[in-house]
């Protein structure tokens, strides 16, 4: 019973930050309440016995990620005009909507998730400890990690020579 | 789908709704900074069903693949902040639909 | 524009540590000989304890008087004149000693525009108005309380405020038995 | 009573107890952070405020300040964002009671039939839980100083985000290299580890097993990027009043400030805690493990007299020489006879060590009274570390000018950095070779 109130508070939490995040006309709001979403996922991870993901989600996501985006929304000088809450027309996008919820949200709804008989696996204590998880990643994923390294350093790189004025 | 208890079910539908949120988020705002966001959102929604999957499997690679996606849409922010500072500095703007021109 | 290159730290000096470590000795050292030893911490409790001023201190005004009590001023207005703030006001009046032209009906000082330069009592040409009273604290609820008048000036006897204090007074002008006591 | 319940007593309580603990700390910072300036600077300090003359040693000012600030006017500026305005102190704060909850304070004891922890939360992810929890903190600054709509705060707000992001990469580093030596992320266990001896290729060394004996530079990055997050001189330059005026607090008042500010020197006693946590063993006694002392009570009674009664005389000694000092100057009431009357109190605490030894010697032990012994041992030696702390960031504060913010990037960057990986890469090869 406590698990499923836990589970509705943060599912509900986590659609209205999201449903708010993309209402919202400034992007600083849009960026707290994306704070709010990553904090509400990590509860979820949490429950799910995640613990080791459900803290890197705080740490890289709403302390690492998303400090880097205000810095850049406060670094640049926004207009009135880069204000504007939604593209189309109120009608498009209540269109798109509904096209989107016809398409994704509600086979997967109604028809998928129903037939299906999903149970959770029975699982060891230390599932999902930061132990666990290293032992997994060093040993069947060690080729992968070495590449995710790269492709950081490349990023980094990247980010360097776009945004910096001379070099 | 019965309220009680909570079964895998739950947070797969919980994943698509934000999925979905996520996907109006990219295609109904004009600003790149409400992109890139509801964009990490999709990501998010992924992670989630990952992370279900792995509970459901009893499997631990689904946590590694969180890891791994969380550190891919940091190098992507990254990239991508980068991309709208250049492109700021150039336009004086970050409306997406002043972004269209190949030239200049 | 002078641009000056600053001396940038080299070598082990970059880490900062040993600098750091060395100023968090100096300090430690103030510390363990403050507490060690607080009588010989060079402070004053200043309400209870005060230092002595030093014996040309410019402090506040005082009008001085003739032997009878009457203001040595004439209102001759050289100060009023002076003054680069226009903090003093003064109306004169018709005096009743015929060897004296004019005496001062009223003498305000106001303590708000005050700037304490002094130059009111480098002008006196009757060494009428002073500022050696050692009153440094100089406060007031309002701002009417902060105006001095010519009786609060000339409340005191005409002793010497600070001792050994004894700067070139000006040159007495004047004549007959009004000359300098 | 079932154990379950016990336990879950036994969490609130200590909650409850973490939360507390640095808003405590608080007001004896502020004492500390004026009273230690001043006398660094060869000045008496605050004395003046009072409550039936009675001054504390200008303890009472914290008091006057509370209610200062709670009267002052609370104002928000024009075309601020008012939910972000007044969300950020209040963010602020509770971010900086949050990283506590992980801290044990004593060894888990058995009493009574339950054992009884000192530990609100112990996490499996344990240490990683302290960064994410401060990670979390940079955004009260960003958020007060966007939103309160004020050029010198946005800067602020700006400089402080950048400032943190650069430092907490060092910090992480620090805290890989420490799950490197000790094997685990549990705060419990890291704790336990360090009450072994230093064992170097097989031998012991007169050492306790402590994080500054195993990893000195990671000691050295994590006490510089602590300065760093918790905003602290030689590293303010959020706040760097020079040019900011006073960062990205300058539009607060009253409780808002008053908010911010406590948030600011508790960030403090949390590092402090955390510092002594993982680098200086916690709560552990040096040279004396927690089996040892839970079974000679008799021992460690005779000891904790003996230094309770060198501690409380040197301590007489001292307010005494400052009442001599005071004495000349209030020459009537309480002010006169008030710090003879607190070196007395010291004193009179020394005769009652005096006591304390006597029945230690002759007297006859309850089968609780080790343990509970112990443990009182145990919090008072992690207290003793964590006011070393609490003392050495008021010291650097005064002693160390402030960074030029290039400066301040090229350390973090330049050289923590680097010396992190290298510390890293050398921690690596070590354990590789003494395995």
């Amino acid at each position: 019973m406590l698990e499923a109130m836990v589970f509705y508070i943060l599912a509900a939490a986590s659609v209205i930050f999201g449903l708010l995040l993309i209402t919202r006309v400034n992007p600083i709001s849009s960026a707290m309440t994306l704070i709010g979403v990553f904090g509400a996922l990590a509860g979820l991870y949490a429950m799910l016995n995640a613990s080791f993901v459900s803290i890197i989600q705080i740490l890289v996501y709403a302390g690492g990620i998303m400090v880097l985006v205000i810095f850049v929304i406060m670094l640049l000088n926004l207009h009135k005009d880069d204000l504007q809450p939604m593209r189309a027309q109120p009608f498009w996008v209540i269109l798109a909507l509904v096209a989107l919820f016809g398409t994704i949200l509600g086979p997967i709804l109604f028809c998928v998730l129903p037939n299906k008989d999903w149970t959770w696996g029975s699982l060891t204590p230390d599932f999902g400890t930061l132990m666990m998880v290293g032992e997994k990643i060093f040993s069947d994923f060690l080729f992968p990690f070495e590449i995710l390294s790269l492709i950081l350093l490349t990023a980094v790189i990247g980010a360097l020579v776009m945004a910096k004025r001379k070099l | 789908m019965e309220l009680y208890p909570i079964t895998p079910n739950h947070y797969l539908a919980l994943s698509a709704v934000l999925f979905t949120i996520g996907i109006a988020g990219v295609l109904t705002r004009k600003n790149v900074f409400m992109t890139l966001m509801s964009l990490e959102l999709m990501l998010n929604a992924v992670n989630l069903s990952f992370i279900t999957f792995a509970k459901v499997n009893s499997d631990l690679t689904g946590h590694v693949f969180v890891l791994f996606v969380v550190s891919i849409a940091a190098a992507e922010a990254c990239v991508g902040l980068a991309i709208v500072i250049a492109l700021f500095r150039l336009k004086e703007t970050v409306n997406l639909d002043m972004f269209k021109s190949l030239k200049n | 524009m002078r641009v000056v290159d600053r001396a940038e730290p080299k070598g082990a000096q970059k880490f900062y540590l040993v600098a750091v470590v060395r100023g968090l000795i100096v300090t430690m050292g103030h510390v363990m000989k403050n507490v060690l030893n607080p009588k010989r911490m060079p402070v004053v409790f200043y309400p209870e304890q005060k230092k002595d001023l030093p014996p040309a201190t410019r402090g506040r005004h005082r009008l001085m008087k003739r032997e009878d009590g009457a203001p040595r001023c004439t209102a001759c207005m050289l100060c009023a004149t002076a003054c680069p703030a226009e903090c003093i006001h003064i109306k004169a009046e018709e005096s009743p000693d015929p060897n004296i032209e004019k005496l001062p009906e009223r003498f305000e000082i106001d303590m708000l525009r005050c700037v304490f330069c002094g130059f009111c009592v480098d002008a006196c040409p009757l060494d009428a108005i002073r500022m050696d009273v050692p009153d440094v604290t100089i406060a007031g609820y309002t701002r009417e309380s902060m105006v001095y008048t010519k009786e609060f000036l000339m409340n005191h006897n005409n002793e010497d405020v600070v001792a050994d204090y004894n700067p070139p007074r000006p040159v007495i002008l004047t004549h007959g038995p009004h000359a300098r006591p | 009573m079932d154990n379950q319940v016990f336990t879950l007593i036994n969490i609130a309580v200590m909650t409850v107890v973490m939360w507390i603990t640095p808003l405590q700390f608080v007001p004896f910072m502020i004492w500390l952070e004026r009273k230690g300036s001043a006398i660094i600077q060869d000045r008496i300090g605050p004395n003046r405020a009072e409550i039936f003359g009675f001054r504390f040693f200008g303890m009472v000012h914290n008091f006057s300040d509370v209610v200062k600030l709670l009267n002052k006017e609370n104002i928000t500026p024009t075309h601020a964002n008012r939910f972000f305005y007044t969300m950020a102190p209040f963010w602020s704060m509770t971010v900086s009671l949050l990283p506590l909850l992980i801290i044990p304070l004593a060894a888990p004891i058995d009493i009574f039939g339950h054992t009884v922890r000192f530990q609100a939360a112990d996490f499996s992810v344990g240490i990683l839980y302290i960064l994410s929890i401060t990670s979390m903190g940079v955004f009260a600054v960003i958020l007060a100083g966007w939103a309160s709509n004020n050029k010198f705060s946005l800067m602020g707000g700006i400089r402080s985000s950048a400032q943190m992001i650069s430092y907490e990469l060092s910090m992480g580093l620090a805290i890989v290299a420490l799950l490197m030596v000790y094997q685990d992320a549990q705060v419990s266990s890291m704790v336990e580890t360090q009450g072994r001896w230093l064992t170097v290729f097989g031998h012991e060394l007169p050492l306790p097993n402590w994080g500054i004996f195993l990893q000195p530079v990671a000691f050295v990055l994590f006490l510089v990027a602590s300065f760093a997050e918790t905003n602290r001189n030689p590293f303010d330059l959020a706040e760097g009043e020079s040019e900011l005026v006073a960062g990205y607090h300058i539009e607060y008042s009253s409780v808002k400030f008053a908010l911010f500010f406590m948030a600011e020197y508790s960030n403090m006693v949390v590092a402090s805690f955390v510092i002594a946590t993982l680098f200086l063993g916690g709560y552990q006694v040096p040279y004396f493990s927690t089996d040892v002392l839970a079974a000679h009570p008799q021992e460690v009674l005779i000891a904790v007299c003996i230094l309770g009664f060198i501690k409380s005389v040197l301590l007489g000694y001292l307010i005494g020489l400052k009442a001599r000092q005071q004495e000349t100057v209030f020459k009537k009431g309480v002010a006169k006879w008030e710090p003879f009357l607190f070196s007395g109190l010291f004193y009179g605490l020394s005769i009652l060590c005096l006591a304390g030894l006597i029945y230690a010697f002759n007297g006859s032990f309850a089968p609780w009274f080790g343990p509970v012994l112990t443990t009182l041992l145990q919090m008072g030696c992690l207290l003793a570390k964590v006011l070393f702390f609490c003392w050495l960031f008021v010291w650097v504060r005064w002693t160390l000018p402030r960074f030029r913010y290039d400066q301040l990037m090229n350390l973090g960057w330049k050289m923590l950095l680097p010396l992190g990986l290298v510390n890293l890469l050398v921690t690596g090869v070590w354990l590789l070779i003494s395995k």
